[in-house]
C-alpha cells in the first residue's frame, strides 16, 4: 500500500482513486447507454444551432481569451491597479524592490538578534 | 609605529557598492547601468582584495621574496577568479546593449522596454 | 566501475564542459555528429547520475577533493582546514542533480527540431552544455566560492540562450534584465563570501559551518545569500524580471531555466540549513521565507491569470508554484530547532516542498514545451490569435492537459500528492498557509483553462488550416516528461521513499554534512 | 585608419606586446600573471592595431572562423588535462616529479625556477590560448558594430 505519509495525518494511495474512478466512471456509461439512440453523426443534428440564426464564422464565434473571467477582473480592478503598478518592466525599479526587501530581511533580523 | 589605515579599503569598497547601488536604481540609460554593475564588481573586488592584506605584507609570491609577511594569496585567486568571470558578463551585456539599440533604437531602459506588466 | 562511481562527482561537471568545447570542432565538420555527442553526452551523464544516486543511498555523503592523491583526502597533512577545492554530494543534491539529468535530456532532443531553422546551432548546444555542467556545478559544490563560479557559468551561459534568437527585440531585452539581475546576484553572493572568509578565513561550507559564531556580519551575510539566492529563484517581490525573461526564450531554454533557478533554490536551502542550520534564528529565517513564500504563490497565480501570453503566463505560473515550496520548507526550517515538532510535521512540511520541485520540473518544463509547441506552427505567443488548434495538435493537446491537472492538483496526478503533503503538515504551524494554498491551487486550475480554451478548443480557425503537429524530436521531449509525471502519479510512496525523505533528511542532518568533510570528531 | 606615423608605430610594437604577453603566460607559475593576464596583454596589442588600423581591414586578417577553433581547442586541452590527473583526482598535478615541468622547487624564498609547476604551465598556455581568441573576438565583435545606421525601426 502506499502511503505518503505514515504520521497519520495524511492518506493518497492512487491505486485506490483509480479503482473508485473506474467504478464511477462506468457508472456514468451506464446512464449514458439509457440515453438517444437516434443521433447519428454528419446529419443535421450535429449542426450548431443558434436559435435560427446564421452561424457566425469560426474566427467569429471564437471566444478569445480576453473576454474569459471579465466579471473576474471587473470585481478585482482595485486589486489588480494596484498589483500592476510595480510591474513596470523597467530594469531600474526591480534593483529597487532588490534593496528594499533586502534592508527589510536585514532589519529584521538584527532587532531578533537584539532582543535575545 | 606607524598607522597604517587598514580599514579605508573597506570604507571605500563600501562607497563604490553603494555608488553603483545608486547608479544602478536611478540611471536608465543601460550604458551606465553596465558601467554601475561594472563598478560594482569593482568594489566587491577591493573588499576582497582588502581582506587579505597583513601590513607590511609581500606580495605571495615565492621567487625571489625578501624576508617578512606575506598577504593572503587565497583573497588574490578569488578576484582574479571574479574579474575574469566579470569580463565574460560586461562583455555580454554590452552586446545585448548593442542588439537592443538596434532593435529600438534607444538606450534608455524605459523606451526600449517591450515587456511590462 | 568502483573508479567510475568514486570519480563520478567530477566526471558529472567535466563531461558536458569538455563536449562543450568540442561541440563547435565538430559541429563544424558535421551537424548530426555533434547532435549524436551532446546526446550521447548528456546520456553518459545521465548514467553516472543513477549510478552515484545508488551509491549514496547505500554509502552516504561522499565527497570528492580535486587535485589531491586519494578523493577523500580532504585536509591534507599538516593543515587544520580544507584547502582544497571539494565537492560534497548528498541526498539533497542527488535529488536535484536527477531531476536535471530528466529535463537536460528532455530538452535537448526537444531543442532538436526546436530551433532546427536558427543560425548558430553549435553556439547553442555549446551554451546548452555550459549551462548543464554550471548547473551540476552548483549542486555539487562543497564551497561558497564555487558555488559563485557555478552560479555565474550558468547565468551567462543562460543569459546567452535566452537572447539566442536575435532577430527578435525581446528576446535581446529578455537577457539583458536576467543578466543584470544575475550579475548582481552574485555579486552580493561574492560579497558575503568575502565577509565570512574575511572572519573565518574559510571558504568550505561544512567548515564554516563548524566555527561560524552568529556574530552581526554573519546576519549580514545570511541576508545577502538568502535574498540574492531568492531573487535568482523568482521571489515575490523580487519576481519581475522572471516573466520578462523566461517568456522570450526558446522554449526548451525555458524549461531547463526553471531547473537553474530550482539549483538557486537549493543553493538557498543550503545556506539556511548546511550552513547557517546549527545557531541562526531559524525560527525567524524560516517565518520570513514562509512569508514570502505565501505571497509568492498568491500573487503570482492572480497575476498569471491576469496574461494572455501564453508563456508569460506559464512563467507567473512558475513563480507562484515556487511558492509552495518555500512554504514547505520554510515551516521545516522555522522548526528547525525544535525536534519534536520538526519530526511531528516539520519533516513532513519539508519533504513536501521538495516533492513539490520534483512534480514542478516535470509538469513545468513539458508546459512551457508546449507553449513553445504553439510557438512553433503559429508563430506567436499572443493568446489572444489562437483557436481550435486541438484539430491539428492532438498530441500536443493530450500532453497540455496531462501538465495542466497535474499543475492544478488534481488528483491522482502528481501535483495533488506534493500538494496534500504541504497542506497537511503546514496546517499545524498556521492554518491560513494551507487556505491560501487552495486557493491558489483553485486559481491555478481556472488559469489554465483559459489558456487551454482560447488556444486549444473552439472551431477550426480559417488562418491555421494549413499547420501540422510538431515534429517528432519535440514530442519526444515533452513525451519524456509526460512519463515522468505519470510514474510519480502511480508511485508516490516509493518515490517519496526512495529520493524525497533522504533528502529533507540530507538538509536536516547537519552534522554528517559537517563531519563528510572535516572528519568525526572525537 | 590613423597616420601613416601611427600605424607604423604600431606595426612595430605589436611584436614588443606579443613577446610580453608570451612572457605573462609562460611564467605564469613564478611571477604574477599566468593564461588570462598575459591573453588579455596580447589581446591589448590587438586593440592597437584596431585603433591604428580600421577594424574592417582587421576583421580581415583576423577571421572569427579561426578564433572560435582556437578558443575551442585551448579550452579542450585545459580540460584533458583535468581529465589526464584521474589516476588520482581530477585537476591531479600529474606532471610533477616526470620530465615535463617537473623540477620540484624548494620551500620557502627561491630563485625561481623555469621547469617546475607540473600540469600548471601547460594549463597557463591553454587559457593564455582560450582568452586571446575569446577577448579577440570580443573586441572585434564590439568594433564592428558601426553604430545607429542599422536601426531597424
Amino acid at each position: 500500500m502506499t502511503f505518503i505519509r505514515e504520521s497519520g495525518y495524511a492518506f493518497w494511495n492512487p491505486l485506490i482513486w483509480f479503482i473508485a474512478f473506474i467504478g464511477v466512471m462506468a457508472v456514468v456509461h451506464f446512464i449514458r447507454m439509457r440515453g438517444q439512440e437516434k443521433y447519428k453523426k454528419g446529419s443535421a443534428q450535429a449542426q450548431i444551432f443558434v436559435c435560427g440564426e446564421e452561424v457566425p464564422e469560426p474566427d467569429k464565434r471564437h471566444i478569445r481569451v480576453t473576454n474569459i473571467y471579465w466579471g473576474f477582473f471587473e470585481t478585482l480592478k482595485e486589486y489588480y491597479n494596484s498589483i500592476l503598478r510595480p510591474h513596470t518592466g523597467i530594469i531600474n525599479d526591480y534593483i529597487i524592490w532588490f534593496v528594499a526587501v533586502m534592508a527589510l530581511t536585514a532589519v529584521i533580523l538584527l532587532i531578533v538578534g537584539l532582543t535575545k | 609605529m606607524e598607522y597604517v589605515p587598514v580599514n579605508f579599503p573597506f570604507l571605500a569598497a563600501a562607497l563604490l557598492v553603494g555608488i553603483s547601488f545608486y547608479i544602478i536604481i536611478f540611471k536608465r540609460n543601460l550604458i551606465k547601468l553596465v558601467m554601475g554593475i561594472g563598478m560594482m564588481a569593482s568594489g566587491v573586488n577591493l573588499f576582497l582584495v582588502a581582506l587579505g592584506y597583513r601590513a607590511g605584507g609581500n606580495a605571495p609570491i615565492y621567487t625571489e621574496v625578501p624576508e617578512g609577511p606575506m598577504v593572503l594569496s587565497v583573497p588574490q585567486a578569488l578576484t582574479l577568479t571574479s574579474i575574469v568571470i566579470n569580463v565574460a558578463v560586461l562583455a555580454l551585456m554590452l552586446a545585448l546593449v548593442i542588439q537592443i539599440y538596434r532593435h529600438t533604437g534607444s538606450l534608455d531602459s524605459e523606451k526600449s522596454r517591450t515587456m511590462k506588466g | 566501475m568502483a573508479a567510475l562511481v568514486t570519480h563520478s562527482p567530477i566526471l558529472i561537471i567535466a563531461i558536458p564542459l569538455l563536449a562543450a568545447f568540442l561541440t563547435p570542432l565538430i559541429g563544424r565538420l558535421s551537424g548530426k555528429a555533434r547532435n549524436v555527442l551532446v546526446l550521447g553526452n548528456l546520456a553518459f551523464v545521465a548514467f553516472l547520475v543513477f549510478a552515484l544516486t545508488r551509491d549514496i543511498s547505500v554509502n552516504g555523503i561522499r565527497v570528492y577533493t580535486l587535485g589531491a592523491t586519494s578523493p577523500d583526502l580532504t585536509i591534507p597533512e599538516g593543515v587544520m582546514v580544507p584547502v582544497r577545492i571539494i565537492l560534497e554530494v548528498d541526498g539533497m543534491s542527488m535529488f536535484m542533480a536527477i531531476i536535471w539529468t530528466i529535463v537536460s535530456l528532455a530538452a535537448t532532443i526537444y531543442s532538436l527540431a526546436h530551433i532546427a531553422k536558427e543560425t548558430g546551432q553549435n553556439r547553442f548546444y555549446t551554451l546548452l552544455l555550459l549551462m548543464v555542467a554550471g548547473a551540476y556545478g552548483m549542486m555539487f559544490t562543497g564551497d561558497l566560492f564555487n558555488l559563485f563560479v557555478f552560479l555565474e557559468i550558468a547565468s551567462i551561459s543562460g543569459a546567452a540562450l535566452i537572447a539566442f534568437r536575435t532577430r527578435f527585440a525581446d528576446t535581446q531585452e529578455g537577457g539583458f534584465k536576467y543578466i543584470v539581475i544575475s550579475a548582481i546576484a552574485s555579486l552580493m553572493v561574492l560579497f558575503a563570501t568575502g565577509l565570512l572568509y574575511g572572519q573565518y578565513n574559510l571558504l568550505n561550507i561544512a567548515a564554516l559551518a563548524k566555527v561560524m559564531e552568529y556574530t552581526t556580519l554573519d546576519k549580514i551575510a545570511l541576508v545577502l545569500l538568502l535574498i540574492a539566492f531568492t531573487m535568482k529563484t523568482g521571489m515575490i517581490p523580487l519576481h519581475m524580471w522572471f516573466p520578462d525573461s523566461y517568456t522570450v526564450a526558446p522554449a526548451s531554454i525555458t524549461g531547463m531555466l526553471v531547473i537553474t533557478s530550482h539549483a538557486c533554490m537549493y543553493a538557498a536551502f543550503r545556506v539556511c540549513f548546511s550552513l547557517y542550520g546549527g545557531i541562526s534564528d531559524t525560527y525567524v529565517v524560516g517565518w520570513i521565507i514562509t512569508v514570502f513564500g505565501l505571497l509568492t504563490a498568491f500573487i503570482g497565480v492572480t497575476m498569471a491569470v491576469y496574461q494572455t501570453d501564453v508563456m508569460r503566463f506559464m512563467s507567473y505560473h512558475a513563480i507562484s508554484q515556487l511558492g509552495y515550496m518555500w512554504m514547505g520548507v520554510g515551516v521545516g526550517l522555522a522548526v528547525l530547532g525544535n525536534p519534536e515538532l520538526l519530526y511531528t510535521y516539520g519533516r513532513d512540511a519539508m519533504a513536501g516542498g521538495i516533492f513539490h520541485i520534483l512534480n514542478h520540473a516535470m509538469y513545468k518544463p513539458l508546459l512551457f514545451f508546449t507553449g513553445g509547441a504553439l510557438f512553433h506552427v503559429t508563430g506567436t505567443r499572443d493568446l489572444t490569435k489562437m483557436g481550435g488548434l486541438a484539430h491539428k495538435m492532438k498530441w500536443t493537446a493530450i500532453l497540455y492537459i496531462i501538465g495542466t491537472l497535474s499543475i492544478s492538483g488534481i488528483p491522482p496526478l502528481n501535483g495533488f500528492s506534493s500538494k496534500i503533503l504541504i497542506y497537511e503538515s503546514v496546517y499545524h504551524f498556521h492554518p491560513i498557509l494551507t487556505i491560501m494554498g487552495i486557493i491558489v491551487s483553485i486559481l491555478t486550475l481556472a488559469s489554465f483553462i483559459k489558456a487551454f480554451h482560447s488556444a486549444f478548443m473552439g472551431a477550426e480557425l480559417p488562418m491555421y488550416k494549413q499547420i501540422r503537429e510538431v515534429p517528432v524530436p519535440m514530442l519526444i521531449g515533452m513525451g519524456i516528461l509526460a512519463f515522468g509525471i505519470v510514474f510519480i502519479t502511480l508511485f508516490p510512496g516509493q518515490v517519496s521513499r526512495w529520493i524525497i525523505y533522504p533528502a529533507a533528511d540530507a538538509l536536516i542532518d547537519q552534522l554528517s554534512y559537517i563531519h563528510a568533510v572535516m572528519g568525526v570528531v572525537p | 585608419m590613423l597616420s601613416k606615423i601611427v600605424r607604423t608605430v604600431a606595426n612595430q610594437l605589436i611584436l614588443f606586446v606579443l613577446v610580453f604577453g608570451l612572457y605573462v603566460i609562460a611564467h605564469g607559475h613564478l611571477t604574477p600573471g599566468g593564461g588570462f593576464q598575459g591573453g588579455a596583454v596580447i589581446v591589448s596589442g590587438i586593440v592597437m592595431l584596431l585603433v591604428a588600423f580600421s577594424s574592417h581591414e582587421l576583421s580581415k586578417s583576423v577571421r572569427e572562423r579561426i578564433l572560435s577553433v582556437m578558443e575551442s581547442i585551448g579550452a579542450v586541452i585545459f580540460v584533458l588535462l583535468g581529465f589526464a590527473g584521474l589516476g588520482a583526482t581530477f585537476f591531479y598535478n600529474f606532471l610533477a616529479g616526470s620530465p615535463i615541468f617537473g623540477n620540484i622547487p624548494p620551500t620557502g624564498p627561491n630563485p625561481g625556477d623555469f621547469w617546475t609547476g607540473g600540469t600548471i604551465p601547460p594549463m597557463n598556455f591553454a587559457v593564455g590560448l582560450k582568452v586571446v581568441a575569446g577577448l579577440c573576438a570580443v573586441v572585434l565583435a564590439l568594433a564592428l558594430f558601426t553604430g545607429g545606421e542599422e536601426v531597424e525601426e
